[in-house]
């Protein structure tokens, strides 16, 4: 039997999230290449894949689950959509599989000692949801300047357009912003009411919770309405190419959240071009590599493979690691910048490490704006605030565990 | 050949009313039902338990309710997701509010709640017909899932909005392996799909029909249309009530309003019509058809693919798979248009005559 | 004030905007008796395909010129849509003559995951964009009257106006002409229409390509306000309660339930909808619908529902 | 043949006038039919007849008139009290159910009469627990009897849809009989059947006028049953009554004859 | 008159299925000439219908289909032909069941009747006509269809096939809920078209007393075959046909009160 750790790919290249969901999944396939092609897998362990569309709906999600979690050398599953997460967060403790979540999923999830399968790596919405905060307050000139200004959620109407109203809603007791919730309902075709709301109510800042189609969307609308474009924050599933290309010049000046870098630079990326592209092996269209999507799909498999690495340094180097392995390595990831640098991923992330408690490993991000070319960063890395959003992990966590009836982990157990 | 009914005479009413009054039929179905029960757990695989066969057992389920009320009494719903979301979130707050509330009643209580709100959004039927009236169960479906997702008190606070569920036990037996989940949903599956062919064999299910058919003259025979309709809705909403629970607390486990939504709505419909309006039969051909299709297809067409030395990137196999699909249910409407149960049906009739052609 | 005109007009022209797909389904209902869910996915892969068109042609033929382009690529997009009436003709209908409703129906459902899949292999399942120069940025009117004046989108303003045109153009096809007629008798009993002489393949074959025409225009004007993309299908779903409400078989009635609807989901939104946590103008729209049809089963300009014995 | 007892009024229609919008459907009708007799009702095409049978079951409402059933007035009544009260119809353009079986629309005939409820009906069983099952062979033996009475026991199971014009008439007719109605309305019951079935059906209709002593008012063009089968006739012309009487007297009416028969008669 | 006149329509044949399963028609043959009217009798079910709609290609709508056999129209096989081609051959049904269009008023419904025609002279002079052969419809006119009653419809749904100016008529049950007075008017009118302007009519009627008194020549039809067929006259005159069709068993006319319900045998079915 040849030595091959699988990773199941759910994507979607489909339906209307199609657009930001394949640069995404390109991003993972040609990271799994490229670790084949120029390092013959990992320490001899050989990568494979499979993909499965699942068309960002949570039932066809939960077949091409059970379809491939049975695999041999199954290692974890990246989701690619909240609601999968939710179903597929009850089923992962019984097969004993880690889900990935860089970005989303549920921001409780952090809390390891609870959610001992989920990881919701390098940021959830509520530390994004407090940075956009922060760079708000910062740009008033202080946080106490936000009290009495007017802040608009505009937001997905579904779990994760939902996520950040608890952080937001902290932040609004803090420092006594004015909080106006606009949700869009999916998939955000029809945005006219809300900027009329937005037009009415003249926020001083727009915050977007969007993805697919509705980002590209409320940016045309806002042009419509008139709302400035510079006012507007995006979460970073706001802020990447397929959501401001075709609006044209008309989304100069929007911001979002970015947790990585795009563009063609980083040496990770070349690898690719090289070893991959070049020799005709890449999964998608050659302009999009290094997109900010496609980027951020690298980064989540490069994550998976640097955990079956450091998993293998504990249970046996060569070996093909088993889920539970992979949680393991998963928690225990510790990716400092040298490490990063050595990965070809200099400048292109924040360092990262997890542990047994902290599930998400790094609560930094940054701002970056179009300027109707290209991203550029606007910002530099901020760190969501630990002091508020640490106990709210902590209450939400507690209250999972009481719903469920289940307790948190035992100290003994972040060990194994 | 084998497949006759001669020298099968009726000797009483009682004979000729039942479920299935041809005997090889009647062998058929018990020998199916015994599968089901024995035999399938036996073979198949873990994968095809959770991903095909539960999912098909429970949207049949779905697919029946609906039939009753499309099929049956011929009022065009749209609003059948919402049905099943209310079924639901009801067995939800049921089973975590209520300390020590056990799984069935749950469910069972679920699938009221869902009468009461299908009995609700049914009545503009008593004066709104056909297609327009797929706008009240759209307004339904529509409404539901906004309910759902901006009244707090249903998801029991959860600040997402998404709910789960864990510890399923029915007396005391846990539901958790493929094998106790598959086997619940066919239990259930099995009652209610009886009693639901008992209604729909007996009086009142000629009552749906009439109003189906022609409901002047309905009303003239002394058929209330208002009764007839009424309980058509509650009796179809019940039991996609029950399988919205399942769906929820067997098959999801965790859920967000969006796995009901409006294409949930659609696919049942597309079941109930692909499988055959007014069968009971159709129910299971429709919801294999609808369910079971697009997975084969979509891990048959890279297979198929490969087979001419092509590959197909996933996107490609979808698309692919859609145009397929459509494509099939075009031409098994063209073949049949009263769907695969006729077909099943015509298909034994010409067995009936065989070797004979006609 | 100024904010509720805004309201106003704003519900005004999404509403025109429905029309437009509404259009669509009136037309095929009216002359054909068939529901015709493939709407959606004809706006979309009309859209697609002029998207794509207006892209590719000046490759192909080196033209600068973008209005020319646009010309080429509509009609290249309306010889497709001719094409597409032709085959569902040629492959669907002609084989499901005098097949109930709901037969009719999900066929074209079977068309809408057909011409999905199509559309997204031909095309791709990006965004896209479609430029015919429409202008982006508002314009305010009475500014002397209203502080900070009117907003109104000239975009939005254009749309109605090609969307009033298309209506008044088919109505005035179907009052006047004996196609007309004919097309409605198809709609009420295809084989007596077949009986007394109606080709219906040919009648099939132009309804569906005025009303992929139609779709080709609502994906022209919606692509060009949102961008070319999957979701534009889920206008169908929009446009739905405006159907209804007008009356199935009423083009008049697409664009007076569009207003309405338009209208009445805006100002839901806008003046109920934070009290409830908002969100509401979808099933706003409908329950809406549904009030009217409670007092006209039929719609407001539908044909009355004949129940005789 | 004995001689038929011809009993009280009981069915009487007063003054009905219908219209819709302009057209005056009926103007001023009145009536009366004994219990036991045949009567027909016999007029040119839209004069009015099928109208006339729609306001006495309920199906239109008459702006004005009166009908009494065995002395009890009514002026607006739903169908489900008419058919209550046990009166039965049958329809000119056939209105069966057309994708249900010959037995089922029968038997929907018999609904009126089911006792057990939904939930009985949900938990029929043939082990004899509760009574649904036992109230549905009731019922369908009774249904069998009438399936045998119109010798239509080969499409007991063929949905009525695909049977041929004559035969969907018949089912019309059974669906009606299975309410074991005291007066049954027929309109045009024998249309589109050839001088053999003509014959079958005169003598249905008079074997359940003789058996089961049912009232029966009938609509027919066929002036040679008419004059055959009923005991008196009404003629109605352009929503007018223009005659009244026994077959005889109604064919010797100069009026009915020139507004009805024709010359050639 | 027509024995020797052209061959208009040649039925040769055939079978027809309904629904992939349902045999109907078992062989079924008829020649029908230039300006003749040909009746065919038989009863319910017997499958005249089904002929009738094999000729004019409206099967495909109810799910049938011809397996054996041929039609010739004029020479030339029709069975491939769309229902419209053969309007545009001349070839005009009136269907069963009257099928007028619910929601057109009267006057439109005769109006589509003229759809092939295109000269609008032609078209008014042909309303014209229908409406003097109907003046009940002249009266309705503006009605919608479905809001008529039964007998109107019927006028309609032969007036409407008569603004076509067909060559070849289909009748099926023609005089169904007609009242005698129109009955016997429909029947003068097709002898008027048959003899004036010398339109063939091939006739399914059930009204044998009419139907033999006007046709030239005459097929009965029982179960899905042609069980016996021959000149008008000598069908009027045949026993078997007199006793079954014309309800004149034993010289006299029957009283339909007196007929016993027993059982009879049919002799040409022994
Ligand atoms: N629902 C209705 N709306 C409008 N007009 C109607 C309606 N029902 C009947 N009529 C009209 O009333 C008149 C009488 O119709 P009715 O059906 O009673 O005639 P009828 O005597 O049964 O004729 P036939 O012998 O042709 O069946 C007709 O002119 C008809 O057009
Ligand atoms: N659409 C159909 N599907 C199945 N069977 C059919 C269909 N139409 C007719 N039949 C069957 O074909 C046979 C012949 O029917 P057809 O209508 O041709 O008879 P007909 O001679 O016209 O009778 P009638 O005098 O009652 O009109 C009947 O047994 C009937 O049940
Ligand atoms: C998965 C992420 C891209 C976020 C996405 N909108 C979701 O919640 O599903
Ligand atoms: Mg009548
Ligand atoms: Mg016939």
């Amino acid at each position: 039997q040849a030595k091959e750790q699988f990773f199941p790919l759910l994507s979607y290249r489909t339906g209307p999230y199609a657009p930001n969901g394949t640069p995404w999944a390109n991003g993972k396939q040609d990271y799994l290449k490229l670790i084949n092609a120029r390092d013959g897998g990992v320490n001899g362990v050989k990568l494979t894949f499979e993909e499965c569309e699942t068309g960002y709906a949570t039932d066809r999600g939960v077949e091409c689950y059970e379809r491939l979690k049975s695999r041999p050398g199954v290692s974890l599953f990246d989701p690619q959509a909240t609601g999968i997460t939710f179903a597929l967060t009850e089923k992962v403790t019984t097969d004993k599989i880690p889900l990935i979540t860089l970005g989303y999923g549920l921001s409780v999830s952090q809390d390891g000692n609870a959610f001992k399968w989920n990881f919701p790596l390098m940021g959830s919405y509520w530390t994004g949801a407090d940075i956009l905060i922060q760079h708000i307050g910062a740009k008033e000139g202080g946080l106490d300047k936000l009290k009495g200004k007017k802040i608009a959620l505009v937001y997905h109407d579904s779990p994760f357009g939902k996520e950040p109203i608890p952080l937001l809603q902290e932040r609004q007791r803090m420092h006594g912003f004015d909080l106006q919730l606009i949700p869009v309902t999916a998939p955000g075709v029809e945005q006219k009411a809300a900027w009329l709301q937005v037009r009415q109510s003249r926020p001083d800042y727009v915050l977007l919770w969007g993805w697919g189609v509705m980002n590209s969307t409320a940016l045309k609308e806002a042009q419509a309405t008139g709302y400035p474009r510079e006012k507007m924050y995006g979460v970073w599933w706001a802020g990447a190419e397929p959501d401001v290309k075709d609006v044209g010049a008309g989304a100069k000046g929007y911001n979002a959240l970015a947790l990585n870098t795009s563009g063609q630079q980083p040496k990770v990326i070349q690898d690719i071009l090289k070893h991959v592209h070049d020799k005709g092996q890449g999964t998608g269209p050659k302009d999009e590599v290094g997109s900010v999507l496609y980027t951020r799909g690298v980064i989540i498999q490069m994550l998976g493979v640097e955990a079956v690495r450091r998993a293998q340094e504990r249970f046996g180097k060569g070996k093909v690691m088993t889920g539970e392995q992979v949680r393991w390595g998963l928690e225990n990831l510790a990716l400092d910048q040298k490490k990063l640098d050595s990965l070809g991923f200099a400048g292109v992330m924040r360092p990262l490490s997890t542990s047994c408690n902290d599930h998400m490993g790094s609560t930094w991000a940054r701002v970056h704006t179009w300027d109707g070319a290209k991203w550029n960063f606007s910002s530099d890395f901020l760190q969501a605030d630990e002091q508020i959003i640490k106990p709210m992990v902590k209450a939400g966590a507690d209250k999972y565990l009481a719903d469920k009836k289940m307790t948190r982990r035992a100290a003994a157990d972040c060990g194994s | 050949m084998f497949y006759r009914e001669n020298g099968q005479f009726k000797t009483s009413y009682r004979a000729d009313q039942q479920i299935f009054a041809i005997a090889q039929d009647r062998w058929l179905v018990l020998a199916l039902i015994a599968a089901a029960f024995i035999v399938v757990p036996m073979l198949a695989s873990d994968y095809m338990m959770r991903a095909i066969l539960i999912p098909f057992l429970i949207m049949s389920l779905a697919a029946l309710g609906v039939n009753i009320l499309v099929g049956y009494c011929g009022q065009i719903s749209l609003g059948s997701g919402a049905f099943m979301a209310v079924g639901a979130y009801m067995a939800y707050n049921f089973f975590v509010r209520i300390p020590g509330m056990p799984l069935v009643p749950a469910l069972l209580l679920g699938g009221l709640c869902a009468t009461v709100f299908g009995v609700l959004f049914g009545l503009p039927s008593l004066r709104v017909k056909g297609l327009y009236l797929a706008v009240a169960t759209l307004a339904a479906q529509f409404f539901a899932d906004w309910m759902f997702l901006r009244v707090k008190w249903f998801v029991n606070d959860s600040p997402s909005g998404s709910v789960s569920v864990n510890n399923l036990q029915v007396f005391g037996l846990p539901i958790e392996s493929a094998v106790s989940k598959y086997l619940f949903c066919l239990a259930v599956l099995v009652v209610l799909a009886l009693l639901a062919k008992n209604l729909v064999r007996s009086a009142i299910g000629r009552e749906w029909m009439a109003i189906r058919d022609m409901d002047v003259a309905a009303a003239v025979i002394g058929i209330r249309p208002m009764y007839a309709k009424l309980s058509a809705f509650a009796v179809s909403s019940f039991i996609i009530g029950v399988a919205g629970g399942l769906w929820a607390f067997v098959y999801l486990g965790a859920w967000e309003p969006a796995a009901f939504g409006v294409d949930l709505s659609f696919r049942l419909l597309f079941m109930v019509i692909i499988g055959g309006l007014g069968s009971i039969m159709g129910a299971f051909f429709g919801a294999g058809f609808i369910v079971v299709l697009p997975i084969v297809l979509n891990q048959a067409l890279p297979e198929l693919a490969s087979l001419f030395g092509m590959s197909m990137t996933t996107a490609t196999v979808s698309h692919v798979e859609l145009m397929i699909f459509g494509g099939l249910i075009v031409w098994f409407l063209i073949v049949e248009p009263h769907g695969l149960a006729k077909l099943w049906s015509i298909g034994k009739q010409k067995l009936r005559l065989w070797p004979f052609p006609h | 004030m100024a904010f509720f005109l805004e309201t106003l007009l704003g519900g005004l022209m999404a509403g025109m905007l429905y029309s437009l797909v509404a259009l669509g389904f009136v037309l095929i209902f009216k002359a054909s008796g068939v529901f015709n869910f493939a709407q959606g996915a004809m706006v979309l892969f009309a859209a697609l395909a002029m998207a794509r068109f207006s892209e590719w042609v000046p490759q192909w033929i080196g033209i600068e010129s973008l209005v020319l382009a646009n010309v080429i690529a509509f009609v290249l997009a309306g010889a497709l849509m001719w094409v597409v009436a032709w085959l569902i003709e040629r492959l669907v209908l002609r084989h499901l003559v005098n097949q109930e409703g709901v037969t009719l129906l999900m066929a074209t459902l079977g068309i809408t995951y057909f011409l999905d899949g199509l559309g997204q292999t031909l095309f791709g399942s990006n965004i896209y964009a479609i430029n015919v120069g429409m202008p982006k940025d508002p314009v305010f009117l009475l500014e002397s009257t209203f502080p900070g004046g009117v907003l109104v989108n000239l975009e939005d303003v254009y749309a109605a106006c090609i969307a009033a045109l298309l209506v008044a153009a088919l109505s005035l096809f179907f009052q006047k002409t004996s196609t007309g007629r004919a097309l409605r008798a198809v709609a009420d009993d295809h084989q007596a229409a077949q009986s007394i002489g109606i080709p219906l393949n040919r009648i099939w074959v132009i309804v569906w390509f005025v009303a992929g025409v139609t779709a080709l225009v609502a994906g022209i004007i919606w692509g060009s306000k949102l961008g070319v993309q999957f979701s534009l299908t889920t206008l169908a779903l929009r446009a739905l309660p405006v159907v209804i409400l007008g009356g199935l078989t009423s083009v008049p009635g697409a664009i007076i339930g569009g207003l309405i609807i338009g209208v009445g989901e805006k100002l839901s939104e806008v003046y109920l909808g934070p009290f409830v946590g908002g969100g509401i103008e979808i099933w706003f729209a409908y329950v809406l619908a549904l009030v009217f049809l409670l007092f006209r089963p039929q719609g407001l300009f539908g044909e009355k529902i004949i129940d005789r014995v | 043949m004995n001689e038929k007892k011809i009993g009280e009024v009981i069915l009487d229609v007063r003054n009905i006038s219908l219209r819709f919008g302009g057209v005056k459907a009926l103007t001023d009708i009145s009536f009366d039919v004994r219990e036991h007799e045949v009567r027909a009702i016999i007029g040119p095409n839209g004069a009015g007849k099928s109208s006339m049978l729609n306001c006495i079951n309920g199906v239109y409402q008459p702006q004005e008139g009166s009908i009494s059933f065995r002395g009890q007035t009514f002026k607006h009544m739903n169908s489900r009290q008419v058919a209550e009260m046990g009166i039965a119809r049958t329809f000119q353009n056939l209105a069966l159910f057309k994708g249900m079986s010959v037995i089922d629309n029968l038997m929907t005939g018999r609904n009126l009469r089911v006792k057990s409820g939904l939930l009985a009906q949900a938990f029929r069983n043939p082990f004899g627990i509760g009574n649904a099952q036992k109230e549905e062979e009731q019922h369908r033996e009774f249904v069998e009897h009438i399936i045998d009475f119109l010798e239509i026991q080969a499409h007991r199971k063929t949905p009525v849809g695909t049977l041929p014009y004559g035969l969907q008439k018949r089912v019309d007719l059974g669906r009606a009989l299975a309410m074991e109605p005291q007066v049954l309305l027929l309109d045009e019951p024998m249309a589109g059947m050839n001088l053999e079935e003509k014959q079958d059906m005169s003598r249905f209709i008079l074997d359940v006028n003789d058996e089961f002593g049912t009232t029966i008012v009938l609509i027919e063009h066929d002036m040679g049953v008419v004059m055959d089968i009923s005991d008196r006739v009404v003629v109605l012309d352009y929503g007018k009554k223009i005659g009244d009487g026994t077959p005889e007297d109604v064919r010797g009416n100069e009026e009915v004859i020139s507004a009805y028969l024709g010359t050639s008669h | 008159m027509s024995t020797d006149s052209p061959i208009v329509l040649n039925v040769n044949g055939i079978e027809v299925i309904y629904n992939h399963v349902i045999l109907v028609l078992k062989g079924v043959s008829l020649t029908v000439r230039q300006g003749q009217i040909a009746a065919i009798l038989g009863g319910n079910g017997a499958g005249k219908t089904t002929t009738l709609r094999a000729v004019s290609n409206l099967l495909k709508g109810e799910r049938g289909e011809v397996t054996k056999g041929s039609i010739e129209l004029r020479g030339e096989r029709i069975e491939n032909l769309s229902p419209a081609d053969l309007v545009q051959r001349g070839v005009v049904q009136v269907m069963e069941g009257r099928h007028c269009f619910a929601h057109l008023t009267i006057e439109e419904n005769l109006m589509t009747g003229s759809y092939t025609r295109k000269d609008k002279a032609e078209v008014a002079r042909n309303l014209e006509k229908v409406y003097t052969y109907f003046p009940r419809l002249k009266t309705r006119r503006t009605s919608q269809a479905a809001y008529t009653s039964g007998g109107e419809q019927q006028m309609c749904a032969i007036g409407r096939a008569l603004m076509a100016n067909p060559s070849v008529v289909l009748l099926d049950e023609p005089s169904m809920g007609l009242a005698p007075q129109i009955v016997e008017e429909v029947f003068e009118i097709v002898k008027d078209l048959n003899h004036k302007e010398g339109v063939t009519v091939l006739l399914a009627e059930q009204n044998t007393n009419m139907a033999l008194r006007y046709a030239d020549y005459g097929y009965i039809m029982e179960s899905g075959r042609i069980v016996m067929d021959g000149p008008a006259a000598d069908l009027r005159n045949n026993e078997d046909v007199k006793e079954f069709y014309l309800g004149m068993g034993g010289g006299e006319r029957k009283s339909f009160k007196d007929v016993k319900s027993y059982k009879r045998r049919k002799r040409w079915l022994a």
